[in-house]
């Protein structure tokens, strides 16, 4: 167990449908849909609420420094407010944010909100917008990438490629039961298949969209905890793992920033059987290929024996180990929301009241992660009960 | 220049390469706004938010109210005219700017005015330096043809 | 807070206005380099540095993610975790200081940095800050709502652009002996008055200049923090607040925020008369009519006496209460980061390692920055020594 | 700038707005060094003296060991596909501004005395790449100390 100086408890969820098209808001007003929801959902009156914790990627929507104009629908007037950004770990990073805030004792409440209006901006050059300027900038193409995808052909031949298309099937149908999911359709293995290569062999449908949509939750101390409505949900553990800029391109191996951030978290957490142990994950997946490759890391499986997993339907709602029951990022990517709508749908999966997504069984353990920046993970383990300081 | 000891370094290798951050943005006002947005080019009328439970006149106009983040949907007419309560004299031109915004030459004031009927102050320009606060100002409209549902549908306010 | 957090190490860089032979890496890591040969210190999270907080702006950078860069430089090649706080540098050093009084870190790296001279002028990056639908096709930015925010105030309380002039002469002259700072040396009102205009009643001299730079610093809690140094400089307060978006809901002579975040960080540190009980303040100001308007956010004085107190050279040097030792950044700063030079100024005085500018027995210390249009968010931390710590005051 | 017609039918505001912030990199001496070599159609990277992996593009301290790097180290001139993807999906180059042609080849080109990066591949038949195979740059005629003086990998005949 990491050491804290107190308890931090989720004690309100809220989140917009994230969808493809929002022309019927701004950004202010997208923001202010998920706190709306985070305010009802926690019975919590908004200026009792001490600090604001507000992230995106600023060059996705082209406003310098957003939290300021966002006070207008995030509430932060006349309150204490932080912005933090770590790219596609944004969300999660504000949710390892506000936990230190109220750990802290600095603050015993506050609201983290993480946001996307992806269709403002262009998605896929903001993101080749983040390689140096000065070399990767002129080769690098945002996240649509299949090298990942060749490595894993190499390695397991034709049973990844379908183990892939399969994993997406399941996040389709994940996500046709998440009324707020943005992609909700209905596709076989063969669509996968077939559908428009990106960047062989990565195709369409292996691919995330790109969302509008914001989320926002609540973090309260113990003390707090106990006088609002909701189930609390307790924070008991989070890691961040970084890697250099420009990695080792050709041992992706050097480049196990998942596995290392597991391994830390695990032993700190007396962790030996995450299969067994953790009632549901929901992983980062901007792609089934990535996806495919990461939930083996995350797992510490050796010879991917995730790729018999899925195609035993062992990661399936009602499996031997739920993956995304929400839909995951393949299903809605408003960037950066994404992570901490990990962390929400965890915490609702905890709370037990996630829905029809709802895994049928008790969750004591969830575990969440986000990914981003150059190989970034950050990892969070949440629980029914509280951690043992 | 960086130095070190342990790698050799020369100073002609020392060069500034020029690039652009260029990226393409579609901004949506939203519903609420692109009514008063096209009411400023379709009738040439400021529109700004009333907050009923505090009873604020906002301008801009939003859908939240700040303060008591209740959720706005009334719209009422504000101005045409207003008092300058804020101004500065602008004495520098941005280029850059000039791209994407109709400028007025420099001199010029940018100013915060207080639109009759409105809580707050709308930012706009006025041409020149010789404008004063307290001065009553109305808007200049451009022409019905060039209006296309922006704040600079309003070219420049001038005194009444 | 419910641990302890000292600030054990700082270094910065000189200010300049082009740093043309440096890209970010060069400027940055000179600074790191240092910090760990004070603190002896290496990136071994659990044992060494446990993780890394930095603070930069994608937009100026021109680079999304603008932290990813800086990874290399704060040891994430060794497995290690960043954050980037994208607001003012003080907001780093207060978020930094919750990551270790949260108990998960006790040791973090703070790396900030900031180039105004890479893009080819900062104005049209602040335009950026304006939304698009009311406010930023009026050809708005930051400058232009510092001339806004000045005349209110000099038309408020009935300031003269003469006495403003002063602010400028005092921070050059106080700048002239701290070897970082980038615009120094003697300027006299008439030269003030004479510059450049460039939005009334702000001519060149009284605004800050385009400035590059970086500042590096390291936490730790306070066990650690005991054996790194004999000389920590505690965070005893902090506070942070957002006024209204939109420059027109405010009253711009007078700022909310700044008073909020400034009484929350006294009441957490216990001081009540901040004129009397702080030896030393760093304050962000932008341009020289900020100086008296924070005065007042600050509480050093009522509403309207800003200008007064300035001029009464009671934060002079030898004053009462010496503000800006350093000469501010008035002297050079870029936007976002002249909150944790504030910091670092303050750490040398509560450490004595002023040289040619030290405030006598330093013990308690007022830092200050601030983001957003004319003032919109501001930061306020209080930094002690061991001496103010045992509740002397010198 | 204008309007749009959205689903339900309501004209709703859509402000178009090309972003193009011009500013100036600063190579420094170290990113420099490699740019200006490349003019000599010359790959340089450095070595960091206590892994002795060869950084690239070169850098001012080894992420791993923390240690400044102690010498400039020529690649070679040849090297084998590490992996490699063909892009179908256009997008704006946000250095120029200007959308790219596709399908374009990215490859991870691994350098037999080190390094690995990101590149071009001329060849857009991914029948015929596959890694492992080994390549060779082509330079451009025109050479200004840029990333792109490097034009790309093709195939080695042999």
């Amino acid at each position: 167990m990491t050491k804290r100086t107190r308890n931090v408890a989720i004690s309100g969820i809220g989140q917009t449908r994230h969808r493809g098209h929002r022309e019927d808001i701004n950004m202010v007003e997208l923001v202010a849909e998920a706190v709306e929801e985070v305010l009802a959902d926690s019975k919590m009156d908004l200026k009792d609420i001490d600090c604001i914790v507000h992230g995106n990627m600023e060059l996705f929507e082209g406003v310098h420094q957003p939290d300021m104009w966002h006070v207008l629908g995030d509430g932060a007037y006349g309150k204490a407010g932080f912005r933090i950004t770590t790219g596609g770990t944004t969300g999660a990073t504000i949710v390892c944010s506000a936990d230190h805030l109220v750990a802290s004792g600095m603050y015993d409440s506050v609201l983290a909100i993480g946001w996307e209006k992806q269709e403002e901006g262009m998605t896929t050059t903001g993101i080749t917008n983040m390689a140096d300027p000065l070399w990767e900038r002129e080769v690098q193409t945002g996240a649509i990438t299949g090298t990942h995808g060749v490595m894993m052909m190499n390695k397991f031949g034709e049973p990844a490629n379908q183990a892939a298309a399969e994993l997406r099937v399941l996040m389709a149908d994940n996500a046709r039961k998440n009324y707020k999911a943005h992609l909700r359709i209905e596709i076989t293995r063969q669509d996968v298949l077939e559908s428009r290569v990106l960047a062989w062999p990565l195709r369409l449908l292996h691919m995330c969209p790109e969302s509008n949509g914001a989320c926002a939750i609540l973090f309260v101390s113990e003390e707090l905890a106990k006088k609002l409505p909701q189930k609390p949900v307790w924070m008991h553990d989070h890691v961040t793992v970084h890697r250099q800029e420009t990695f080792d391109l050709v041992n992706m191996g050097d480049l196990d920033t998942h596995g290392e951030a597991a391994r830390v978290l695990y032993a700190r957490n007396g962790i030996v059987d995450p299969i067994k142990q953790i009632g549901v994950f929901e992983m980062y997946d901007p792609q089934s290929w990535w996806a495919l490759d990461w939930v083996g890391k995350f797992l510490m499986l050796e010879n991917g024996e995730q790729i018999d997993m899925v195609l035993n339907g062992d990661f399936a709602i009602d499996g031997r180990f739920p993956l995304n029951p929400s839909g995951g990022v393949v299903s809605s990517n408003p960037i950066g929301a994404t992570a901490i709508i990990r962390v929400a749908e965890a915490a609702l999966q905890i709370r037990g009241n996630a829905g029809e997504h709802q895994v049928p069984k008790d969750v004591e353990l969830a575990m969440s992660t986000g990914f981003g920046g150059t190989f970034w993970t950050v990892l969070h383990l949440l629980g029914a009960e509280k951690p043992d300081k | 220049m960086y130095t070190t000891d342990k790698l050799p370094l020369d100073q002609k290798d020392c060069f500034g390469k020029r690039g652009l951050m260029s990226i393409p943005y579609r901004y949506f006002a939203g519903v609420f706004l692109s009514r008063a947005l096209i009411a400023l080019r379709d009738e040439k009328k400021i529109l700004g938010a009333r907050c009923e439970k505090c009873d604020r006149v906002y301008f801009p106009p939003r859908s939240r109210c700040e303060r008591d983040f209740s959720k706005i949907t009334e719209l009422v007419e504000v101005g045409p005219e207003g008092t300058v309560e804020e101004l500065t004299v602008v004495n520098y031109e941005e280029e850059y700017f000039k791209k994407f915004c109709p400028m007025l030459d420099i001199p010029y004031t940018m100013a915060l005015i207080k639109l009759d009927g409105a809580s707050t102050k709308i930012l706009h320009r006025i041409p020149g330096d010789k404008v004063k606060r307290g001065d009553r100002v109305r808007p200049k409209w451009l022409d019905d043809d060039r209006r296309e549902a922006m704040i600079t549908d309003i070219e420049y306010f001038e005194k009444v | 807070m419910l641990r302890n957090v000292a600030i054990v190490s700082a270094h910065q860089t000189k200010f300049e206005e082009n740093k043309a032979d440096e890209r970010f890496q060069e400027m940055c890591y000179p600074l790191v380099r240092r910090c760990l040969d004070d603190t002896g210190l290496d990136f071994i999270p659990g044992r060494g540095i446990d993780f890394a907080v930095t603070c930069s702006d994608d937009f100026f950078d021109q680079r999304t993610i603008s932290d990813g860069p800086m990874g290399d430089l704060v040891g994430t090649g060794r497995w290690g975790g960043e954050e980037k706080v994208a607001c003012d540098g003080a907001e780093a050093i207060q978020y930094a200081a919750a990551g270790i009084a949260s108990g998960h870190y006790d040791i973090v790296i703070v790396l900030a940095h900031g180039k105004e001279s890479q893009v080819d002028s900062r104005n049209i990056v602040t335009f950026h800050a304006f939304e698009p639908f009311y406010t930023r096709f009026l050809g708005m930015d930051y400058t232009q709502a510092l001339g806004l925010q000045a005349e209110s105030y000099i038309n408020r309380w009935g300031v003269t652009e003469k006495q403003l002039a002063k602010v400028a002469v005092r921070a050059a002259k106080n700048g002239a002996k701290n070897p970082n700072a980038q615009r120094t040396g003697k300027i006299k009102v008439d030269d003030v008055i004479k510059s450049k205009a460039v939005v009334s009643p702000i001519k060149e001299l009284d605004l800050y200049p385009v400035s590059d730079g970086a500042v590096c610093m390291i936490l730790a809690e306070e066990k650690k923090a005991r054996v790194i140094t004999d000389k920590p400089v505690w965070i005893t307060g902090y506070g942070n607040c957002y006024d209204s978006y939109y420059l027109g809901d405010r009253n711009l002579y007078e700022s909310m925020s700044l008073k909020k975040a400034a009484w929350s960080a006294y009441r957490i540190a216990g001081i009540t008369d901040p004129m009397e009980e702080f030896d030393v303040a760093e304050i962000s100001v932008q341009a020289t009519y900020q100086e008296p308007l924070w005065y007042e956010g600050l509480g050093l004085v009522e509403p309207g006496k800003g200008m007064e107190l300035f001029e009464s050279g009671e934060t002079d040097m030898g004053g009462r209460l010496p503000v800006n030792p350093s000469g501010g950044q008035l002297c050079g700063n870029p936007l976002l980061l002249s909150g944790i030079v504030r910091g670092a100024e303050a750490f040398y005085q509560l450490r004595g390692e002023a040289k040619g500018y030290q405030v006598k027995d330093a013990d308690r210390a007022l830092v200050h920055g601030t983001a957003g249009p004319a003032g919109q968010f501001h930061t306020v931390l209080v930094l002690e020594n061991d001496k103010a710590q045992g509740g002397v005051k010198s | 700038m204008g309007t749009k017609t959205d689903k339900e039918g309501r004209e709703i505001v859509e402000i178009r707005y090309e972003m193009a912030i011009p500013g100036t990199f600063a190579t420094g001496p170290i990113m420099g060094h490699m740019l200006n070599k490349l003019k000599d159609k010359e790959l340089w990277g450095n070595r960091c003296g206590k892994c002795g992996n060869v950084l690239f593009p070169p850098k001012i301290v080894c992420p791993k060991c923390f240690e400044e790097p102690t010498e400039w180290v020529k690649l070679d001139e040849w090297g084998y596909i590490a992996t490699f993807d063909v892009v179908h999906f256009p997008t704006v180059n946000p250095l120029t501004g200007i959308m790219r042609e596709v399908p374009y080849t990215t490859l991870i080109v691994a350098l037999p005395n080190g390094g690995g990066f990101f590149h071009f591949c001329l060849e857009h038949d991914p029948e015929k790449l596959a890694p492992g195979k080994r390549v060779v740059p082509v330079w451009k005629e025109e050479r200004e100390a840029r990333p792109s003086d490097l034009e790309g990998w093709v195939l080695a005949e042999d």
